[in-house]
This record gives C-alpha cells, structure tokens and sequence, in this order.
C-alpha cells in the first residue's frame, strides 16, 4: 500500500461518512457540514489521483491540483450562501427546520363560495 | 467505435461566438451590477438583443459549416487545455434558451422595474442581474467541452437559481431555497465524484476524448452511475422530485419561468451529452429502461398530483414534474433503435423537442399564471371565474401552452410526443407509448378544468385588481404560440440537431 | 536512524498527541473546552507539520505552517465573537434599527 | 511498513475519527469545532500528497473561513437545536441511508483499487508547455491561468455570484446597506488588541504568499483569503465597519477583476490568436496583471461572503 492509495481510500470512506450524514440528520447546518465532508472526500480523491500522476520530476499531476483549487474555492462559495440562507430563514421564522410546515396545498374552498 | 460527436480539435470559423455566447451574459451581469437600478435592468435588456444575435450567428456558423463549431481556449488544444464545442444539439438549445429569455425579459420589464425616487431595489435588481447568470450559465452547459469545466457551470447554475426561488423573501421561499440549494449541492458533488474517477481512469476530462477512450469497466460505470444520479437530483427526477414543486410555485412568475422553463433543463441536458457522446458505449440497455421508468412514474405522479391541487402556480409545477418524465423516455428509445442498428435520431430529436416545447410552453404558462395572479389577487383555481374577460390573450396562450403539454397537433409537444410513440413503436417498447398516451389524458384533464372554470363569466359588478400591460399580454402569447407552432419544426429542411453528430451507434452497441 | 526517520518518528508522536487531543474535544463539556482543544490540536497539528515539511525537504510546508498558524487564531477570534454575542444583542434588535 | 507510511496511516486514521464525530455528535457546535480540526487535519493530508499549493487553499479556506462562517452562524442557531430532536428519521431510514453510503463507499474503493497503472497523467503535458511557453515557474498557476484560464475566470464568477446570492437574501428595508451587526468597540478587549496585533503580520503574509504563487506553491486565492481573514478581524474587533453595499466603489473593485480578465482575454484573441491566449514572451506579464487585478475583489468578495446579507442602513 502507497499513500495515494491509502488517501484514496480514505477519501471514500469519507465520501460515505458524509453521505449518511447528509441524508440522516435533519438540521440544514449539519448538512452544511456533512455536504462538506463529501467535497472534501472527492477533492482527496482528486489529490490521490493528482499523485499517481506523479512524472517527469513532477510531485504529482499539476491539472488536479489546480482544479481541486477551484474546487475548494467553490464549495466555501456553496457554504456561504447555504449558511446565509439558514441565518435569514431563522431570522424570518424563528426556526430552520426544513420539514414543509404547512401543507403543500392551499386549504380548499368551495367553489360556490 | 462509439463515437458520436465528430470534432476535428482546431478552432472553426464562428468558435469564438461560442466565448460570446458564455461570456456577454457574464459581462452584462457585471457591468449591471455596477450600474444599479434602472441601469441593470436596461443592461439586461440590451444584453437579450446581443444575446439572441449572438445563438443566431452560431446557428447560421453551424448549418452553413455542415459541422459542429469548435473553438479552443487559449489555442491550447485538450486534454491540456480547454475546447468550447457546439453541435446541432447544443444549438438548437442555444437557440431555444435565447428566445425563452427574451420572452421572459421583455415580460418582467412591467415586474421588475425600480421605482421611481429609488435608488435601487433589491429585487429587480437581483432578477437582471440573476437573468443574465441563468442564461450565461445554460449557455456554458450547452458548449462546454470539458467535465469540469461542466461541474463550474452547473454551480453558477445553482447559485443563480436559488436566490431566483427566494427572491419573495418569505420563510417558505426561504425553506424552499435552501432544500433545492441541498438538492442541487449533493448533485453536483456526485457529478464532480464521477468526473473525478473518470479522470484518474482515462487521464482526460474532455468530453470527445472521453468518448474515445472509455470502456466498459467497474470505473467507468460508477462513474455513470454516481455522474446521472447527480443530474438526476438537479433536475428533479421522480423520486428526488420534491423539491421542485415549492420552489417553483412560491417565487415571482417571471422566475417561475426562468427555473421551470430553462433551468433544470442544464442539468437534463448534461445528462444527455454524457449518455450519448461519453458513455455511449458503456451504459446498457437495461439501464436505460431504469431511467425510463423513473421518467415513466415522474409522469403518472405529477400529473396526477398535479389534477389535485387548488392553486394554478401549484398545478403547473407539478406539471413540471411530470413533463420531466417525458424527458428521460427518449434514453431507451434511442438505445433500443440503435441497438436495431437503426438511426437514433429520431428519439433524439423527440426528446429535444419535448425539452424546447416544454421551455417555451412552461415558461408562457407559469407568465400567464403571475399576469391572472396580479388581476384577480389570488390564483385559486375554483375561483377563476372572469379571467376570460379581463384577459382573453393570457387566457388563449395558457390554452396553447397547455396544447403543447398535452401533445395536440401541430404543437412541439405533439410532434416531439409524436416521434417518441413512433420510436417506442419501432423497437417494440409499446409500454413506453401506453405511459404517454395516460400522460396526455391526464393532462388535458387539469389544463380543460382551467381554462372552463377560466371561461366562467365574472360575478356582477366585479373589477379586476389591477391591469397588466398589454405588452406582457403579448410576450405570454408569443412564447406559448412558439411552443404551438414548434411542431412544424418537422418542415425543416435540415436536421439542424444533427449537425456536427455522426450516426451514432449509441447505446447498448459494443 | 537517521535524521528524517527521527523527524518522521517525531511527527508520528506529535500526531498521536494531537489523537489525545481529540479525546479532549470529544469529551468537552464546555464549548471552550472543545475550543481551547481544538487550539491544541492546531498547535500539535503544525508542529507535526513543520516535522514532515524538514523530513522531506519540502520548503513550501512553512507557508503551509505560517498560513495555518494564522488562520488558526482567526478561527479562535470568530469562537471568542459567537460566544459574546450569544450572550447580550439579539440579531433581530440589531436589524431592525 | 516504512515510518513515512506510519505518518500516513494514523493521519488518515485521525481524518476519519474526526469525520465520524463530526457526523455523529449531538451538539452542532462541537460538530463546527470538529470541522475546524478537521480543516487542519485534511492540510496536512494535502503535505503529504505533495500538493503544497491545495494544503495551502486548505489551511486558508477549509479551516480558517468556513470555520469561522460555521461558528457564527451555529452560535447564532443554538436555541434551535432541542427542536430538532424530534426531527431524526425513524431507524429504517437510518439503515437505507447507511447502506446507501456504505454502497457507495464501496464503489469508490473498489473504483481506487482497480484505478489503472501507470496512472494517466497530463504532468509532462504540462511540463512541457508551462515553462516553454508561459514562464510562469509554478505549474499549477500556469495550469489556472494558462492552459485553464477559463476556468479560473468562472471560478471569480461563481465567487461573485455567490456573494450576489447572499445579498439577495437582504430584507428589503437594510438594501443598500452593511451585512452584519455593528460591532461594539471595546478598545482595551483582548479582540481588538489581537485585532491590531495580527493583520500586519497577516497582510506581509498574505501578499507574500500572493506574490510567490507565480514560481513556487500559493497564488491569489490563498492569499487573498487570508487578507480578507485578517480584515474580517479588524471588523469583528469593532475597529472597521462592514461597507455598504450599495457603494460605487464598492462595486467596482468587486467586478473590476473579471473584467480585466475577461478583457486580458480578449485582447488574447487580437495580438495572440485565440481568446485567452497571450502573446509570446507577455505571458508571465500579463498572468500577474491579470492576478493583481483579481486580488482585491477576491479579498472583498470571500470576505463579504463571510460578513452575510445586508442588515442594517448606516446612520447618514
């Protein structure tokens, strides 16, 4: 075992760390956090990917690496509106929770009212 | 060999149109928000005109080439560097997406303007200027030849769409934002994931590339798997639908359009680049089926969803869900006439169609909706009563959208439903031609409930609320008679959507 | 042994310190405690750090440390900030001004 | 086993404790927190994967801003998380989503196992034409602002964008106006000597690192970040105020740098050839024109990012 190896898989366990997170916990800011345990799961298997393509002197393949820059950049842009949208919902509601509390519908009237 | 775009890597005549396309959006949405207010708006609407100019040259680039316009960024040819591609299927959307927009534009004038003795207001600015980054956006989607240059567009997308949804401000919008921001997130890092593992197989994220060098290997079909299972969730695909309804029903009606009309259309759109020009080769019949059969239950379920609900916003975005449906019907079809060796162009340009005819007829629609909403105060479908009188032309192009939804002649509905049936025909799938026909019904059932209860002479002595402007009257009725009339897209000469795509053998073919 | 062997072997012992760091953190009680650990865990984390950065010859690991060392206390400052405002001004108040 | 393995095998080990705690511990405070020592931790991953120029974007951005975004707002949020309780899905949705993401993890180290070898790799592409051709010494810069400048350029577009998205969630009352509270000044608090103490040091920091990204490992994204970290400080210090948005000024920095790129860019298509291209033996020039140019609206843009939606209009 190498360690781009061992980062690769590290980074699918975190991917799946992240997934159940996602999915499970309720709370908008969890899945903030858990959104961000996936990215950086994919971008370690980009940096895994980016050292197997280590050639010519180079430490690594210098395409991933840049990416995974903007790629970061992008998440964090992701989190900030995610979060800013979480502290405006608060401030509206009083609550984040994101379990429709009305229903979907309209209350229905009658049509000859 | 799989090989379905048939690009030479050199810049051609017309590419850098393709940088324009992208860019001058972009370039509109900075300079709008540095001019503020008024400005931005008049940006914006100069920006429609360049824009719509701009999808007609490369259109013309295209057909008169015979060949997809390519241009290569920086000179620099991939996988090092980055090429902009477009074929006849990008162009057609290049096209539709201009047209839509400017319909859409020129009806939010009236909506979002800045009131006089203001210096600027939050909303109208922010729906100029998010506009422009839709529209920037989708046309990035439609050209862009690198996969991750595509996960770039699909966030600008996202980020565009979902301050759209909560432009009201109000906690449900809010709520609806942020569980379509969480949709669109997970999407796109699952896209991201499978661009990822295709890179670290094959060495290169360009698309026509790919297409060369994938092959049928656990990598590359995880990859697929975790790539459509993204899009899927970004376009709101039956069952990761849910978000969709609220987020379209609760913003203003100009970017009701925009969202149900053009945006989950980029997200479709890769889908399908990515299934017939990178993975052509790889994915399998059987799976198209799945995908089909998602497309299958997104119909039945948001139609029938859609018949029960009491508000007219809410009615048609649940329409949205189902017409989504139709949009993956073409992904079996298409494989199973390639697999009879037969030219899968056909459900190709079904699906197409069905993705434009939906754009122009949604977005007119959902216009429509916002203009009754503004006249009776209220949109409760049991009480429209009087809207045929106040405003007979909205009311004619609600009926004309809805035409195109349910597939009459000679819309684009019918002609795009109409080459599905006749796909789903050939290659044997009847039970694919069964779920439209159900769909039709269905949907002619809550679009004939409409327009009757519509029709309904107002009680005595009622006023409307407020007048719309004719204009706005207008552009409802010109996108809807665009989705009307799509169908006699079928007297073109050329095969626009095919340019620039060799016969594909396509899916399901080794 | 060598001298980046030793420099390795150290780093492995500052990480398993940084391990015992964690436990702090997953213990807490108190939200400083977690935040005071976390500092902890920032100082063992460049320490090891600039261990493996002089193990390897890698210049540009003391950016890296110098970057780290920064921020670190930027993210102290922000906990020092949620912690004082959690305590008097309402946001609401403050908006509606 | 070599000690270098030993290093990144309890490395990894540590990342993925501090993963599951994020995810698993009640409290979302001591989640946030978790996430900052997670941010620390995945810096000295990227070390050891020998991508100096992703540790630095991730000691910079992943600990320092997200970190201190998080903690604002889960501060903020405290009295919301009793209601929560309620919410967590029953057990068979639990067990779906754990074979779900047990399903996919799988997937994924099976897809890394079987990645094939040698790996593909562009690096002798990019050595090739990076130093040949651009003069940039850093191939990773030359990567972002030659070979995938288009990149780049969307990527200050999403940056801006996504600042547009926050402000839009402004009530319509504070348009116009600064994001955030007002800070009370407390000129002999510990914040505000910290607060004067450290942004000079952070500035020679920060455009060191901005400067040297040309040659070696950093650039502007690391270096703006942390510019804006250390004016966010002298704001939360009380010291600076948050500018209203609504200023010209304030505007124009914030668009000028796509402009000037996508201008630099254009006039690629005139004296170069093609769009984004530059012309021979401008090359280094003009990519640290175009990255100075880029510098303050990142500075502005992550930082106001941080400072969330407009709330309030200053006193005229």
């Amino acid at each position: 075992m190498n360690a781009p190896t061992l980062f690769g898989l590290c980074a699918a366990a975190l991917v799946g760390i992240g997934l159940y997170g996602l999915i499970v916990n309720p709370r908008p800011l969890r899945k903030i956090l858990a959104f961000n345990l996936v990215g950086t799961g994919v971008f370690l298997l980009f940096g895994a990917i980016a050292r197997r393509g280590a050639a010519v002197g180079m430490d690594g393949d210098p395409v991933p690496q840049a990416l995974l820059i903007t790629g970061i950049v992008v998440a964090f842009s992701a989190t900030a509106l995610a979060v800013a949208l979480v502290q405006r919902l608060f401030d509206e509601a009083g609550s984040v929770t994101l379990a429709p509390d009305a229903p979907a519908k309209a209350p229905v009237e009658p049509p000859d009212a | 060999m799989p090989h379905s775009l048939s690009t030479p890597d050199v810049t051609t005549p017309g590419g850098l149109l393709l940088v324009l396309a992208v860019l001058v959006p972009f370039v509109g949405m900075l300079a709008g928000m540095v001019l503020g207010g008024r400005g931005a708006r008049r940006v914006a609407l100069a920006t429609l005109v360049a824009g719509l100019a701009i999808a007609i040259a490369i259109a013309d680039a295209l057909v008169r080439s015979g060949d997809a316009v390519v241009y290569l960024l920086g000179g620099w040819a991939p996988p090092l560097g980055v090429a902009l591609r477009a074929d006849g299927l990008a162009v057609v959307m290049l096209l539709a997406v201009a047209v839509v927009i400017g319909g859409i534009g020129v009806y939010a004038r009236a909506d979002f303007g800045t009131p006089p003795g203001v210096r600027e207001v939050r909303a109208p600015l922010m729906f100029w200027l998010l506009l422009l980054a839709v529209w920037g956006s989708l046309n990035l989607v439609f050209v862009s030849g690198d996969l991750f240059t595509l996960y770039v567009a699909l966030e600008l997308l996202t980020f565009a769409g979902v301050p759209l949804v909560s432009l009201g401000g109000s906690p449900e919008t809010l709520r609806s934002a942020l569980r379509y921001l969480l949709y669109a997130l997970f999407g796109s890092v699952l896209y991201l994931l499978g661009a990822v593992l295709l890179y670290g197989a094959y060495g290169t994220l360009d698309i026509v590339l790919l297409a060369a060098r994938v092959h049928p290997e656990p990598v590359t079909w995880a990859a697929a798997a975790l790539m459509t299972g993204g899009l899927l969730a970004k376009t709101a695909l039956f069952p990761l639908h849910l978000w969709l309804p609220p987020a379209h029903a609760g913003a203003p009606a100009a970017a009701s359009a925009v969202l149900s009309g053009l945006v989950i259309k980029g997200s479709w759109f890769l889908a399908v680049r990515l299934w017939l020009d990178v993975f052509a080769g790889v994915v399998t019949v059987p799976s198209a089926q799945t995908l089909a059969a998602l497309g299958a239950a997104a119909i039945l379920v948001g139609n029938i969803v859609a018949l029960r609900q009491a508000r007219l916003k809410l009615l048609i975005a649940y329409s949205t869900v189902a017409q989504i449906g139709y949009l993956f019907l073409m992904f079996p079809l298409a494989a199973g006439l390639a697999a009879a060796q037969l030219d899968s162009a056909a459900a190709v340009n079904g699906g197409l169609l069905q993705a434009i005819s939906h754009a122009t007829a949604k977005a007119a629609m959902f216009m429509a909706a916002g203009l009754i909403y503004t006249t009776l105060g209220h949109d409760r479908i049991a009480d429209l009563r009087g809207v045929a009188r106040a405003l007979p032309m909205t009311l004619v192009a609600f009926a004309l959208g809805g035409a195109s939804l349910i597939g009459l002649p000679p819309s684009g509905g019918f002609l795009a439903k109409w080459l599905l049936v006749s796909a789903a025909i050939t290659t044997a799938q009847w039970w694919w031609a069964l779920v439209m026909l159900v769909g039709g019904l269905l949907t002619s059932a809550y679009v004939f409930i409409v327009v009757v209860r519509a029709l309904a002479p107002a009680p005595e002595g009622w006023t409307p609320k407020a007048s719309v402007p004719r204009y706005q009257e207008a552009a409802v009725l010109a996108l809807a008679l665009c989705s009307f009339l799509l169908g006699m897209a079928v007297f073109c000469p050329v095969d626009v959507a095919g340019i620039g795509r060799a016969v594909a053998p396509g899916i399901g073919s080794p | 042994m060598t001298i980046p062997d030793f420099l390795l072997a150290a780093a492995v012992f500052v990480l398993a310190m940084v391990a015992l760091g964690l436990v702090r953190i997953l213990r807490g009680p108190e939200e400083a405690d977690r935040m005071m650990a976390t500092q902890l865990f920032g100082t063992g984390g460049i320490a090891a750090l600039l261990l493996l950065g002089v193990a390897t010859q890698a210049k540009a690991v003391l950016d890296v440390a110098l970057t780290l060392a920064l921020l670190a206390a930027f993210a102290s400052v922000a906990f020092a900030r949620s912690a004082s405002s959690s305590k008097g001004d309402d946001p609401k108040e403050t908006s509606r001004q | 086993m070599t000690l270098a393995l030993a290093v990144d095998i309890s490395l990894a080990l540590l990342v993925l404790a501090v993963a599951g705690w994020i995810i698993a511990v009640r409290d979302t405070f001591g989640a946030v927190i978790g996430f900052v020592a997670y941010g620390l931790l995945l810096a000295l991953v990227w070390v050891r994967l020998a991508a100096p120029d992703v540790a630095l974007t991730e000691a910079a951005i992943g600990g320092g801003l997200t970190g201190a975004l998080l903690i604002g707002a889960a501060a903020r949020l405290r009295g919301t998380e009793a209601a929560a309780r309620a919410e967590y899905p029953g057990a068979f949705t639990r067990t779906l989503a754990a074979v779900l993401a047990v399903t996919v993890a799988a997937a994924l180290a099976i897809g890394v196992l079987a990645l094939p070898d040698p790996a593909p790799t562009l690096a002798p592409a990019a050595a090739a034409a990076s130093l040949a051709t651009t003069g940039v010494g850093n191939p990773v810069t030359a990567v972002l602002l030659a070979f995938r400048a288009m990149d780049t350029l969307l990527e200050a577009i999403v940056v801006l964008l996504a600042l547009l998205g926050v402000w839009s969630l402004a009530p319509d009352r504070a348009w116009g106006g600064c994001p955030g509270p007002r800070r009370p000044v407390d000129p002999d608090g510990v914040l505000a000597y910290l607060a004067q103490l450290l942004p000079p040091i952070g500035i020679i920091v920060g455009l060191y690192i901005f400067w040297i990204g040309a040659d070696l490992p950093g650039g502007k994204f690391q270096g703006a970040t942390i510019l804006a970290a250390m004016w966010l400080l002298v704001i939360w210090a009380g010291l600076a105020d948050t500018p209203p948005i609504g200023r010209t000024w304030l505007r124009v920095l914030l668009v000028a740098g796509p402009l000037v790129f996508i201008a630099i860019g254009f006039a690629g298509a005139i004296t170069a050839g093609a769009v984004l291209a530059y012309p021979e033996g401008y090359a280094k020039p003009l990519i640290v024109a175009i990255e100075i140019a880029l510098m303050p609206t990142l500075v502005l843009t992550l930082a106001l990012l941080v400072a969330g939606a407009p709330q309030r209009i200053p006193p005229q």
